[in-house]
């Protein structure tokens, strides 16, 4: 049993750390630390630092220009990332298609759109739920029909995170009505720029546009976008689901987030206390800290059984569930620190030079639309309640 | 022992719930509640040609209600339309002046809806202490910073709060004075709230106990954002229902799924448990000393607890849709949790509750 | 609204009260005040001084010598017993077998048997649960076949409450295999002493024993003792489990332990301070008291309306679970507040006449076996998941 | 990093999993643990002839092992079989014992099991407080109360500890000592505990500093409680898991409702936390100061949470089985509560944990 990371795992931690420590450009580390919005250029231009630096590809093995780090190591600089206020890179691209071009895609695939994928001529989105097919994914309906060396795809895509930014699609389509659901479901790739597609976007109710609709009206998409094999497209899309599970539980972020959090309650006061002082809320801090101490073991178990060969399974459900969880009791405690502050509003106040007058502590200013923004985390990939059924058929086997 | 409301309160609700059915979709109010007012001025003036207000004041003041049974039945057939006109508002300000022999006249204005007015008290080191408050009088006029003061802009009055040597004492003060300036933003749950920074600003001190003023229309304010919150958990309950009976699956509707059918009973029974509550303060609030003060810590601090849970049960239970600016059950969610953001959450509720503990 | 009792029924509570300053054995309250366990001799002599005054059967109507009470009243009743110190009633005889022999049973058996508890010759038990019937009632399999005119009864009951002391049973018993498991059930009335029948205790984790197993071999049963119609039984049962709700939430119970608890609590000390006074004991404290304040709300709420006539239907199910939960939460903070001590077993120090050393404060001698004794809370009577899915049935309505 | 056990503990592990196995079932546990003396003395015997002691000691006290993984990994396989004879206590006085170099050869014996011995530290007041000791010192002779001593009958040594002045020392007392007496009974979860008055009772005082030695040997206890914990949670997990794999209601198996798989899946998850808990305090064991009691105490409270939700869920799940004294469940379940009444519980931890903050 050792729980230490090697000397050369420290000694990355310390190159990662100097690295960012210059590399983030002072205003977007500012954005990340206050919750401002990130702008297209902002992902762009961090995208472009850190492949110039050669670590864009963190996942990635070194045949395809990847960093070819070991899972801990991947861990490690995510937690520097977080750490240093850096954002986590835009994963459609680099940590869900990536995966299964390698895997299932022709050589030819993967020489010309992983290249691009680093150097940033293509933005991917993920056109997965459907509006009547959400924890029930095998049940979409969009169809995509062969038509020559054409596919004519039709049907609506919906919580497309950053489509509006997205010059491509990969997409799960329907090619087939035969047998199982998921029998009969191809993985395609698609241009956003092709005639028939319409991006919608969806407002959500902190206000935000992260998520939209895409919708498909005879939608051309040629054959060779087809990853794979037709119809085997559900075996690839698990395959994505189950692939990048290392983080999952975004230890790192909820670190950096808790630190931030013990910040706030020793600045903030109630009935003449620094609220970290306060029985209850210190209370509920202590159990949380707690919780993710607890977890980052567990996760860093699951990463050393992996490091063996072995399979997560269960664990990294678990960790999903975990990590939700405790990122949406640190957006809680954040907004309960807020207190009356807690009710403000000012989008304008995060636009890039803004400069009107200070009301209540800044961090209240994103404190409820971060609430409430995260609630999505025990929705998306995989709800917690779809976890919870896959980690008793995993354990009770019924 | 009776739990059904006497006549007069049911057709208040129910003049509520037509209006509401008839002038109060929610995508309009959604949209005035992010205007730039934050709310409707002509649901404003519908709500007082129903005569609405007049549920919350007693005879003496002209109106038909006033009592702890009034408030509640009032705010939980508004919060069923997440009504964001400032009923709270006049309440709490009509209460306090209804304790001046002087200004009956300005008190009958906002119950008529002639006159608007804001209530400036809290600070912003205040947090939920009503006690804490730092602005202060000298030579009649007041100095001081007022924080989140709902609704602030284009009232005909502000109701301010500041500290005269060792006493609170209560004041009136014109929103045009020289030495006031508002600084007026959105609130996340919609509507409009505003620092009022006031530099030695003219006022009218108020011929009452400022304390004792304070003291009642605080709890009635707590009772009143209680209610609100039940009606809001109300509607959230029906929405929710109806979600998981329409809404497949897996070939299923979703209320078949039993792990669901377990969290919505659990849902099911908290809202009857914060229902009592709400019933409970209402029967206190005439009381007076701690078998007030504990009804009314009890009851916010249950709405506080519950209202988190249903908000974050239903939102969950919807998934994405659940999400989304489009669909109402956000903004009610939005609401229900920052009603915990005022008159003290739940943890302070909790803390007061057991400081009468001996 | 009006959330108060009337005058008569304040001045009904003030008689009650009286009457049990006097009549309560203080023997009897002293066991109760601390968790001793009651002798059969105890809970007879108790059952005759109520029946004295004419106050035992608090629920039936005064044609058979009940109290002819409103529901109301009957609240009033159980809350000052409690108060008193004074033990619920055997439910058994007078709350579960009396009302479906006055809904369901011949004149002639009305008036066999109901004097027949009130005097005490019959000790009633009630044969429901199987070992492979616990929440599916219905699957019961102890048969009944009709021979002449008797009944021969076979197979086994468990969880029968206090049939050590019992000399009759009420039995489930199947009559017929045929339709649905429900169709072929019929409600039958045993003699105890018949040949054929044993009880076996069932030890409990506290090391009481409170619960039996009743094994039924041949018994030859009168087919007079058949309540109703044959493979009727089971809409009796159902009514029987319906019918005593108005106290399924035990409020009275519930107020006297919290009262208890906060004397504790004011008497343990913890760091030097009260446990009153410790910030996190004191929040468990004010939320278990603001939920009991809320849940007796809710119960006077479903009596109000059952007074009117109204049917509580689900309110009934979420009484059971919310009053469960406060029983169990009372106990575990009890628990927590005995501390060190809180292991402590020492069944020789609740016997009568004990007079061994006094070791750590009394009420820790039986805390930890109170709080294991009632986890039954939540199982027995149709379990908390029983009561959710009629909740939702009711109120979702698939 | 590597989170397997080394060889060494693994071998240690399946040494008492086929001592368990072979010698261990939960009849004799149950009748042992409910005897006059609160264990089985020949399972005691076993234990120290399969040489299990060594495993908390390290190789300067003749054994081979005594870091935290090893505690941890022991009493996690002590606690699957629900192992009631009181290696604890070998544990928390052989650590004191080491301390000194005068009496090696009483820890040999400890070790050996040549000689048992009770650790009579904690007073009626002192609730879970290690400092609040008033049992004190007067010519070498001590006089006091002790009380819920583990396993106090027919003990060879009693390790006191007692106020000399203002200083906390430990001493050894002769359990037939004059002015010495035992007052024994049962516990809950199995086993006897005692209170012990002492007036004037000659000692001999520990050639160590009394506070450093107890800080030491409680933290072990700490971590002990927590791994056994951990241990009897797997087996509860297991128990529970194969229940509902076979029993079924209404024609299906009970894992095949929804409602009670997304609970069970819970407990598995919650578990895993716990795991990671007592991983973190073996890791931090050898640290000090404030980085040891956190994480002793972050462990402990993990326990506490964690002990009672997965007791609590295993019993319901059951059912009324899961509360009989005949099927094994409810033992373990006894036991993992009452850990959370040894050396603090989670509201204590909880409290310790946040002192830090400041």
């Amino acid at each position: 049993m050792d729980v230490n990371f090697t000397r050369e795992q420290e000694k990355f931690r310390l190159e990662v750390r100097e690295f960012l420590t210059s590399a983030i450009p002072p205003k977007l580390a500012d954005k990340i630390e206050n919750n401002k919005p990130l702008l297209k250029e902002d992902m762009q231009n961090w995208h472009d630092i850190l492949n110039k630096k050669g670590w864009l590809a963190s996942s990635w093995p070194k045949e395809y220009n990847g960093t070819g780090w070991g899972v801990v190591e991947q861990f490690i600089f995510e937690d520097e990332l977080a750490a240093a206020n850096a954002p986590r890179t835009v994963p459609f691209g680099l940590r869900m298609l990536a995966p299964v071009l390698m895997k299932f895609g022709t050589k030819d695939q993967c020489n010309y759109w992983l290249p691009r994928i680093l150097d940033g001529s293509d933005w991917w989105c993920q056109g997965y739920s459907e509006p009547g097919s959400g924890s029930d994914l095998a049940s979409l309906k969009t169809s995509a029909v062969k038509c020559g060396d054409q596919y004519l795809v039709n049907g609506q895509k919906t919580w497309t995170t950053l489509a509006q930014h997205a010059n491509m699609i990969f997409n799960l389509v329907r090619t087939s009505n035969e047998g199982k659901p998921q029998q009969g479901i191809s993985f395609l790739m698609i241009d956003m720029n092709s005639p028939g597609i319409e991006v919608r976007p969806i407002k959500t109710i902190d206000g935000g546009h992260e998520v939209n609709e895409v919708w498909f009206s005879d939608v051309r998409v040629p054959a060779e976008n087809l990853i794979g094999e037709e119809n085997k497209g559900w075996t690839y899309a698990k395959y994505l689901l189950s692939h990048e599970r290392n983080n999952i539980a975004t230890v790192g972020i909820s670190k950096k987030k808790l630190e931030k959090l013990k910040v706030i309650a020793k600045n903030e006061f109630r009935n003449g206390l620094p609220l970290i002082k306060d029985p209850l809320f210190a209370a509920r801090l202590a159990r949380l800290e707690i919780s993710l101490l607890n977890m980052e073991t567990t996760n860093l178990r699951v990463l050393s059984e992996s490091e063996k060969g072995g399979d997560p399974g269960a664990e990294s459900s678990m960790l999903k569930i975990l990590g939700s969880e405790i990122c949406q009791e640190l957006d809680h405690l954040q907004r309960r620190a807020a207190g009356r502050f807690g009710r403000i509003s000012r989008p304008e106040a995060l636009e890039e030079g803004f400069n009107g007058e200070d009301i209540g502590p800044f961090f209240a200013h994103t404190a409820s639309s971060t609430y409430f923004n995260n609630r999505k985390v025990s929705i998306y990939g995989g709800s917690n309640e779809i976890q919870k059924n896959i980690i008793t058929k995993m354990i009770i086997g019924l | 022992m009776d739990f059904d409301q006497t006549e007069e309160r049911r057709l208040i609700a129910d003049t509520v719930a037509k209006f509401i059915a008839k002038d109060y979709p929610i995508e309009n109010r959604v949209k005035a509640a992010n205007s730039e007012i934050g709310f409707s001025t002509d649901n404003w003036a519908k709500i007082h040609e129903l005569g609405i207000p007049y549920a919350l004041f007693s005879e003496e003041f002209n109106g038909f209600g006033g009592d702890g049974f009034d408030i509640a039945s009032l705010f939980e057939a508004l919060g069923k339309g997440l009504i964001v006109e400032p009923l709270l508002i006049s309440l709490i300000s009509g209460d306090i002046l209804s304790f001046s022999k002087k200004h009956s006249s300005l008190l009958q204005d906002i119950i008529s809806g002639n006159k608007r007015i804001a209530f400036a008290h809290f600070e912003t080191q205040s947090g939920y202490e009503s006690a804490n408050i730092l602005t202060n009088v000298r030579d009649q006029k007041i100095s001081g910073v007022k924080s989140m003061v709902q609704f602030a802009n284009g009232v005909d009055n502000i109701l301010v709060s500041a500290i005269d040597g060792q006493r609170l004492k209560l004041y009136l003060i014109n929103p045009n004075a020289k030495g006031l300036k508002v600084n007026d933003y959105q609130t996340v749950d919609g509507g409009r709230a505003a620092e009022i920074l006031l530099d030695q600003v003219e006022a009218i001190e108020l011929d009452i106990d400022g304390e004792t003023a304070l003291s009642s229309a605080l709890g009635k304010g707590i009772l009143a954002l209680s209610a609100e919150a039940l009606g809001i958990m109300e509607h959230i309950k029906e929405l929710t229902i109806n979600y998981l009976r329409t809404r497949s699956q897996f070939g299923l509707q979703l209320g078949k799924f039993q792990a669901l059918q377990h969290r919505v009973a659990q849902v099911l029974l908290e809202i009857e448990q914060a229902r009592s509550a709400v019933i409970n303060a209402s029967a206190a609030l005439q009381a007076s000393g701690e078998e007030r003060e504990k009804a009314l810590s009890a009851c916010k601090m249950t709405i506080g607890r519950v209202g988190q849970f249903v908000a974050e049960e239903s939102i969950q239970l919807h998934g994405g849709i659940g999400m989304t600016w489009e669909y109402e059950l956000g903004h009610f969610a939005k609401r229900l949790i920052m009603i915990d953001h005022e008159f003290g959450d739940e943890d302070y509720h909790i803390a007061k509750f057991s400081s009468f503990y001996t």
